[in-house]
C-alpha cells in the first residue's frame, strides 16, 4: 500500500533553504510525517503570508514533488527542489530558516521499481528531475552500489548497475540542479553543459544499447511526450511523473485531470506516477514548469 | 452543538459543500485518519447526473485573488454507476464516523430530476437529497433555477417522488436569490442551500495562447472572494423563507460560519477551504464548539 | 492607443468607474501632480441624482478578501448643487487636461431620468452620461436594470432627451447579463458599461456588536475579488450587443486591462486599484502602450 | 496652504522599527517628500505582500499620522507611531530596515496653531498620541523654548509655555509610548503609571488653572468625545484629529465620513483635524483604536 498522507496537515519548520543555480532546495524538518515512496509529493503553503502576491495570489498550496527523505539533525528531514516560476514558488524560495511551511503528504501514487535485473533509466527534465533523487536514492539503496558520484557528461558508464539519471535543462544555470543526482549525464537546450540538445537524444542512446532497461521520466510535457512516443516505439516499459495544476492534491477538486486512453485521470490520486502506455499522448498541461 | 436538520440529527452544523470532497479518494490518501478527525457531520456527494459525465477538458482551475474558478463540468459515473461503485463504500465508510449522505443530483428537465429522486427513494443508505439546480435550461440556456416561475414549477412536480428531505441548491447567479428560495419553498422544498459558485472566467496567462484559460470556457467562482456576497445572499434568503438554510461561501474558520449562522443559516458548508485544508470543516466545528452556544440574537428577523 | 469611443476621441482606453475618484478632492489632496500626471482619458462623476443626498451613515466600508465592500450611498449634492458647485470648477481642470467628462446619473423613475438627461443635454461640457440602472424599481424593489424589459422601456423613454451619447451602466447582480446589455442596446443606448459592484453585506468584527456592519445594511464588493466576474460579464455582453463595452471590475494592471479589451471591451475603467494608487489609471495605460498594439484577435467572435 | 502630496505614491525604505513599548516606531527615509504639517497623515502599505493575512487581508492601504518629521542620515525621516490591532498594522510591524512601504501623503488637513499668547495643551489617548508628537516638535521649535524633558508624571509643570502633553493609556506598557513626547503628564486606567484614571480628569485640572488654553487631541472616541463635551461646556477651543476607516485618503472613496452638526464629513480631506465646535458628538467610530 502507498504511504498516506495524516488528514492534518503538518506546520514544519525550515531547516535550511540552499540556491542551486537556478534552482533552491527547501529542507523542512519533518520528524513525525511518514517516509514517502519515490514520485509522491506534498501540498505546500508557507504558515505566514500565503496571499497577497502577484495578482493576490497564491491561494491554493502548491505540489512538490519529495525530492529527498534523509536523517537530519532533528529526525527526517524532506527536501524540496523549487524553481521560481510565479506567485506561490515566488513565496516558498523566499523562506528562511525557522520560518514554517504546512505540508500535506505524502500524496499520490510514486514509482515502482523495475523489474528485477532490468536497469532504471531515469529521465528528467528541469525542475522536473526532483521525484528522480529520491528514486535514485532508493534504487542505490537497494543494489548496495553507490553509483559512480561524477556528474561529467560524455563518459558514457554502462557498468553503472542501476540509477543513471539523463538531466535536460534550459541552460548552465538550470543544469547545476543536476548536482541533486548521482551519475548523471547531461543535455543543454543552449550546449553550455554536456550534450547540445535534448535529453531524448540521451536516452535514444542508452535505449540503443540497453533495450532492456525501464525509463522513469519527469519534465515538461514535450519532453514527456517524446518519451512517451520513443518508449512506444521501441516498446519500452516508461513510467512517467505527470504533472497538472492542482488544487488540493487529495482527490478532492477533480482540478487536475489529465486525458488518458480510457478517459480522464486525476493526477494527485491515481498518478503523479502513471504507466505511459496508459497515454495516447502527453497533454500540454500534464508537464513540469518549462 | 448538535443540530436538527430536517429531522437528521448531526453532530455539528458543518457540512461540506457539494463536489469539494471526495470521500473515496480521500480514504485513499488519508486512510484512518480520516475516520480518526472526519470533518464533517454529514457528507455531501458531488453532483450526479442520469447519465455518466466526463467533466471538462483541462485546464480545469484558475487561481483568483482570494478565490478559485473551476470548471470541472460535474463529471460522474451516472446515477447507475454511483450507486453500483460509489454508495457502498461511501455509505459503509460512513457509517463507521456515524455520518449521514446526502446525494446531490442534478437533471435537466424535471422529468430527469424525478427519476434521480425516484431512485435515491429507494436507496436506504441516501439520507437526503440535494437538488442542484444551476443546470442550464435546454431551450433558454439559462439556470433552472434562476427563473422563480420554472423552479417552483419543477420542484412541485418532482416533490412526490422523495419522502426523505429535499434540499434544493439555489443558483446565485440571479436577480433575486431571496424570491428564487421562496419559490422552492413553494414548491415544496424542505431546505434550501446556497451559495453556489459565481458565472466567472479566465483568460490565459502570459506564455500561453490567448483563449480562454479553462477547458470549458467558462467557470464558477469560489472561496473568501465571494464570502460577502455568499453573507447577503444566505440573509435574503433566510429571511425570506421559513425553512431551513444551508449556508456557504468561502468560509475559512468558526468566525465565519457563525456570520452565517447569524444571518439565519441552519447548517454551514465548507467548501474551497477544504482544498487548503482537508480538516478545515472540523476545525470550523471545533471553533464553533469552542465559542460556545450563542444566544439566539439572530439577525434573522431584523433583515 | 488612442480610441474613439462613441465619437469621443480619447488619447487612452482607460477611465475611471463612478464613483471611485474625485476629481476634487484630488486637487485639494495633490495639486499640480494631479494635472501633470492625469490617470484617465475621460473622467466619470460619481453618481447624481436630482435631489441631494446625504449618503448612508457610517461605517461605509468593508474589507474583504481581495475585494471591498462599499454602503456609500451615493451621496451628492443632487442636480442643482452638481451643476452649480461642481461642474465649473470640474470642466476647468478636464479643460486643462484634455478629458472630457462623462457625467453619471440615477433616477427612480423615467420620468426622473429623462429630466437628469435634458438638464446635461443643456450643459456644454457634459461629454457624455452615463445612466447607473443599479436604482431600485420602488414597486418591486429590484434594480430597474435587472429586468431587461423594463430596462429597454426604460432607455427607451428617455433617449429623445439626449443628443450626446449614452451609456447604460449595467448592474452584475441579474440572472442574464448579457440579455439586459442587448435590451440597453434595444432602447438605444450608445454602450453599456460593467460590472457595479455584486450585492454583498458583512458583520461586525469581534467587539463590536453583531449588526451587520455597514450602516446601509448591505453594500456592494468591488475590486481584485471580482475580476473574474466581471470578465465573464464582459465577455458576455460583448459577444451579444454591438455597441461599444466599457468593461471594470478589479482591474490592477494592464494584464487585467487587455484581458477585458481581449473579450470585446472598447474602454476599461479602474476603479477600487484607484484607491491603493492613485496612479492605478495612468499605470494601466501605460503599460497598454508599451506591450503595443495588439493585433485583434479579439475573442469576441469566438464566445 | 496645506502641504500636498505628490499624486504618485513613493516606495519608501525602513531604516528603522523600534519597540516602543506596546508599540513601534516605523522609520522611512522620505529624502524627496514634502514636509508635512502636523497632523496630517500618510497612506501606507507594505510594497510586498499587503495581502494574505487573515482573512486574506489587508487589500487597501492603511492610514497613519506622521508622529514625526526630521533629519536622519540620509535626508529627512517621517516616523509612524505603529500598534498593531489587525492584519494591515501587524504587517507593517514585521517590516525590517531595508524593506520597502507604499506612502501616498502628507494627507488631509493638519492643526492650526494656538492663537499669539494662548496655550496648547495636547491631549493623547493610546496611539492617538502620535500627531501630538509632530505637533509638540513644531510648537517648542516656535516657542524657541525647549520644554523639560522628563517624562515624570505627577510633577506639574505649568512654567512649561507651550506643548505640555496630557497622555492616557491602557496600562504601563502602552504608556512606554510616552516616550515619544516631552513635558507629559500621564493617566492609566490600570493606574500602573501616573494618575489613576481617565486622561480628561488631567484635562480638566489643566483647563481650572488655565482657562485660556487652546485643546489638540487624538485618542480613541470616548475620550475624544469627553474632551468635546468638556471643552463645549466651558467654551474651550478644541481641535480634534479624528479617526475613520478609510480606503483612499484623497477623497475618492466617501468611505470616510463622520457626521458634523451639518452633514457628513469626509474625515481624509476636510480632517483628520477638525474644529470641536462642528460636531454634536464624536461618532463611535471617529477614534483611534482603543
Ligand atoms: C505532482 C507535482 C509535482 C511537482 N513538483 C515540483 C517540484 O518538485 N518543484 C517545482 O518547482 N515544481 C513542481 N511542481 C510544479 C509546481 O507545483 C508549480 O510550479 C507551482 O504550482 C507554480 O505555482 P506558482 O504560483 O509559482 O506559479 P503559477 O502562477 O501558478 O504558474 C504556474 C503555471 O500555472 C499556470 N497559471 C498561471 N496563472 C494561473 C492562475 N491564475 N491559475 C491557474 N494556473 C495559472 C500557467 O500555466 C503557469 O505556467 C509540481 C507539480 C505537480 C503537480
Ligand atoms: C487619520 C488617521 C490616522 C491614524 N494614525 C494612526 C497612527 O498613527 N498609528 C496607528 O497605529 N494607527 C493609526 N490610525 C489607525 C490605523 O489606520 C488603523 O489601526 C489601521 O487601519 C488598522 O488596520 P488593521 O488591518 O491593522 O486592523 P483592522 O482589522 O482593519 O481593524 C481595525 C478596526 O477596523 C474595523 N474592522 C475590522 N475588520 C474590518 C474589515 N474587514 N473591514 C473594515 N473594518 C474592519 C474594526 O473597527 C477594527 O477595530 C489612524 C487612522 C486614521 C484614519
Ligand atoms: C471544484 C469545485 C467543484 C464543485 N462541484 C460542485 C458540484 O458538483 N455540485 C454542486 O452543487 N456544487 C459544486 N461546487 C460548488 C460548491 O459546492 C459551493 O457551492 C461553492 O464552491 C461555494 O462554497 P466555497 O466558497 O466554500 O467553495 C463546486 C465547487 C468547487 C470549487
Ligand atoms: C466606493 C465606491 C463607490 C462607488 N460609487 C459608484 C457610483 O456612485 N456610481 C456608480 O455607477 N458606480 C459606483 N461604484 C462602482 C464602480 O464604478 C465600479 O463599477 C465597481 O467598483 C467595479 O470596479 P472596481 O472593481 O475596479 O472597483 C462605486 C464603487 C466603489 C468601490
Ligand atoms: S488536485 Fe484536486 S483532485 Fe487532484
Ligand atoms: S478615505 Fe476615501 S474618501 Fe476618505
Amino acid at each position: 500500500m502507498r504511504p498516506q498522507a495524516p488528514i492534518a496537515r503538518r506546520a514544519l519548520t525550515v531547516v535550511g533553504m540552499q540556491e542551486l543555480g537556478a534552482y533552491r532546495v527547501l529542507r523542512l524538518a519533518d520528524p513525525d510525517g511518514p517516509a514517502p515512496a519515490p514520485g509522491q509529493f506534498s501540498m505546500l503553503a508557507a504558515v505566514q503570508r500565503w496571499g497577497g502576491g502577484e495578482d493576490e495570489r497564491p491561494h491554493v498550496p502548491r505540489a512538490f514533488s519529495i525530492a529527498r527523505w534523509q536523517e537530519g539533525e532533528d529526525g527526517m528531514e524532506a527536501h524540496y527542489l523549487l524553481e521560481d516560476v510565479g506567485p506561490g514558488t515566488q513565496r516558498l524560495c523566499e523562506l528562511r530558516a525557522g520560518e514554517e511551511v504546512w505540508v500535506l503528504g505524502p500524496l499520490g501514487q510514486g514509482f515502482t521499481p523495475p523489474d528485477e535485473g532490468r536497469r532504471a533509466l531515469l529521465v528528467g527534465g528541469g525542475v522536473g528531475i526532483a521525484p528522480l533523487a529520491i528514486l535514485q536514492d532508493l534504487l542505490l539503496q537497494h543494489s548496495g552500489t553507490p553509483a559512480t558520484s561524477t556528474g561529467a557528461e560524455g563518459r558514457r558508464d554502462l557498468a553503472a548497475p542501476t540509477g543513471v539519471a539523463l538531466l535536460g535543462f534550459r541552460d548552465g544555470a538550470h543544469a547545476e540542479g543536476a548536482a541533486l543526482l548521482q551519475n548523471v549525464r547531461i543535455a543543454t537546450d543552449d550546449g553550455a553543459v554536456g550534450h547540445h540538445g535534448l535529453v531524448t537524444d540521451l536516452l535514444a542512446r542508452e535505449l540503443d544499447e540497453d533495450p532492456e532497461a525501464v525509463v522513469y521520466a519527469c519534465g515538461p510535457a514535450p519532453m514527456l511526450e517524446a518519451v512517451r512516443a520513443m518508449c512506444a516505439e521501441r516498446e519500452v516499459p516508461a513510467r512517467l511523473a505527470l504533472e497538472s495544476g492542482m488544487a488540493c492534491g487529495f482527490g478532492a477538486c477533480f482540478g487536475c485531470v489529465v486525458p488518458t486512453k480510457d478517459g480522464y485521470l486525476r493526477v494527485c490520486v491515481e498518478g503523479p506516477v502513471i504507466d505511459a502506455a496508459r497515454l495516447a499522448h502527453v497533454d500540454a498541461h500534464a508537464g513540469a514548469p518549462a | 452543538m448538535s443540530v436538527d436538520f430536517c429531522g437528521l440529527e448531526l453532530s455539528h452544523p458543518i457540512i461540506n459543500a457539494s463536489g469539494t470532497f471526495d470521500l473515496l479518494a480521500a480514504d485513499t490518501a488519508f486512510g484512518a485518519s480520516l475516520r480518526a478527525e472526519f470533518p464533517f457531520a454529514a457528507f455531501v456527494s458531488k453532483t450526479i447526473t442520469l447519465a455518466p459525465r466526463a467533466g471538462n477538458p483541462p485546464p480545469r482551475l484558475w487561481e483568483s485573488p482570494a478565490g478559485l474558478v473551476n470548471s470541472i463540468g460535474l463529471p460522474n459515473k451516472g446515477l447507475a454507476g454511483y450507486l453500483a461503485h460509489d454508495l457502498p463504500a461511501l455509505s459503509s465508510l460512513l457509517a463507521e464516523v456515524d455520518a449521514p449522505l446526502i446525494t446531490n443530483v442534478m437533471g435537466a428537465t424535471a422529468a430527469e430530476i424525478a427519476r434521480l429522486l425516484e431512485v435515491c427513494q429507494a436507496q436506504m443508505q441516501i439520507a437526503a437529497v440535494e437538488l442542484n439546480v444551476s443546470c442550464p435550461n435546454v431551450k433558454t440556456g439559462l439556470d433552472i433555477g434562476a427563473d422563480p416561475k420554472q423552479l417552483e414549477a419543477v420542484v412541485r412536480e418532482v416533490r412526490s417522488r422523495l419522502a426523505k428531505p429535499l434540499i434544493v441548491k439555489l443558483t446565485p447567479n440571479t436577480a433575486d436569490v431571496a424570491t428564487c428560495a421562496a419559490a422552492a419553498e413553494a414548491g415544496g422544498a424542505d431546505a434550501v442551500s446556497l451559495i453556489n459558485t459565481l458565472r466567472a472566467m479566465a483568460l490565459a496567462p502570459a506564455g500561453h495562447s490567448e483563449s480562454p484559460w479553462l477547458g470549458g470556457g467558462t467557470g464558477g467562482l469560489s472561496g473568501p472572494a465571494i464570502r460577502p456576497v455568499a453573507l447577503a445572499q444566505v440573509a435574503a434568503v433566510a429571511s425570506r423563507v421559513s425553512i431551513p438554510v444551508v449556508g456557504m461561501g468561502g468560509v475559512q474558520s468558526a468566525r465565519h460560519a457563525q456570520d452565517l449562522l447569524d444571518v439565519g443559516a441552519t447548517l454551514v458548508a465548507v467548501g474551497t477551504q477544504s482544498f487548503r485544508d482537508p480538516l478545515a470543516g472540523r476545525r470550523v466545528a471545533l471553533g464553533l464548539a469552542a465559542a460556545g452556544p450563542k444566544s439566539p440574537v439572530s439577525l434573522r428577523a431584523s433583515l
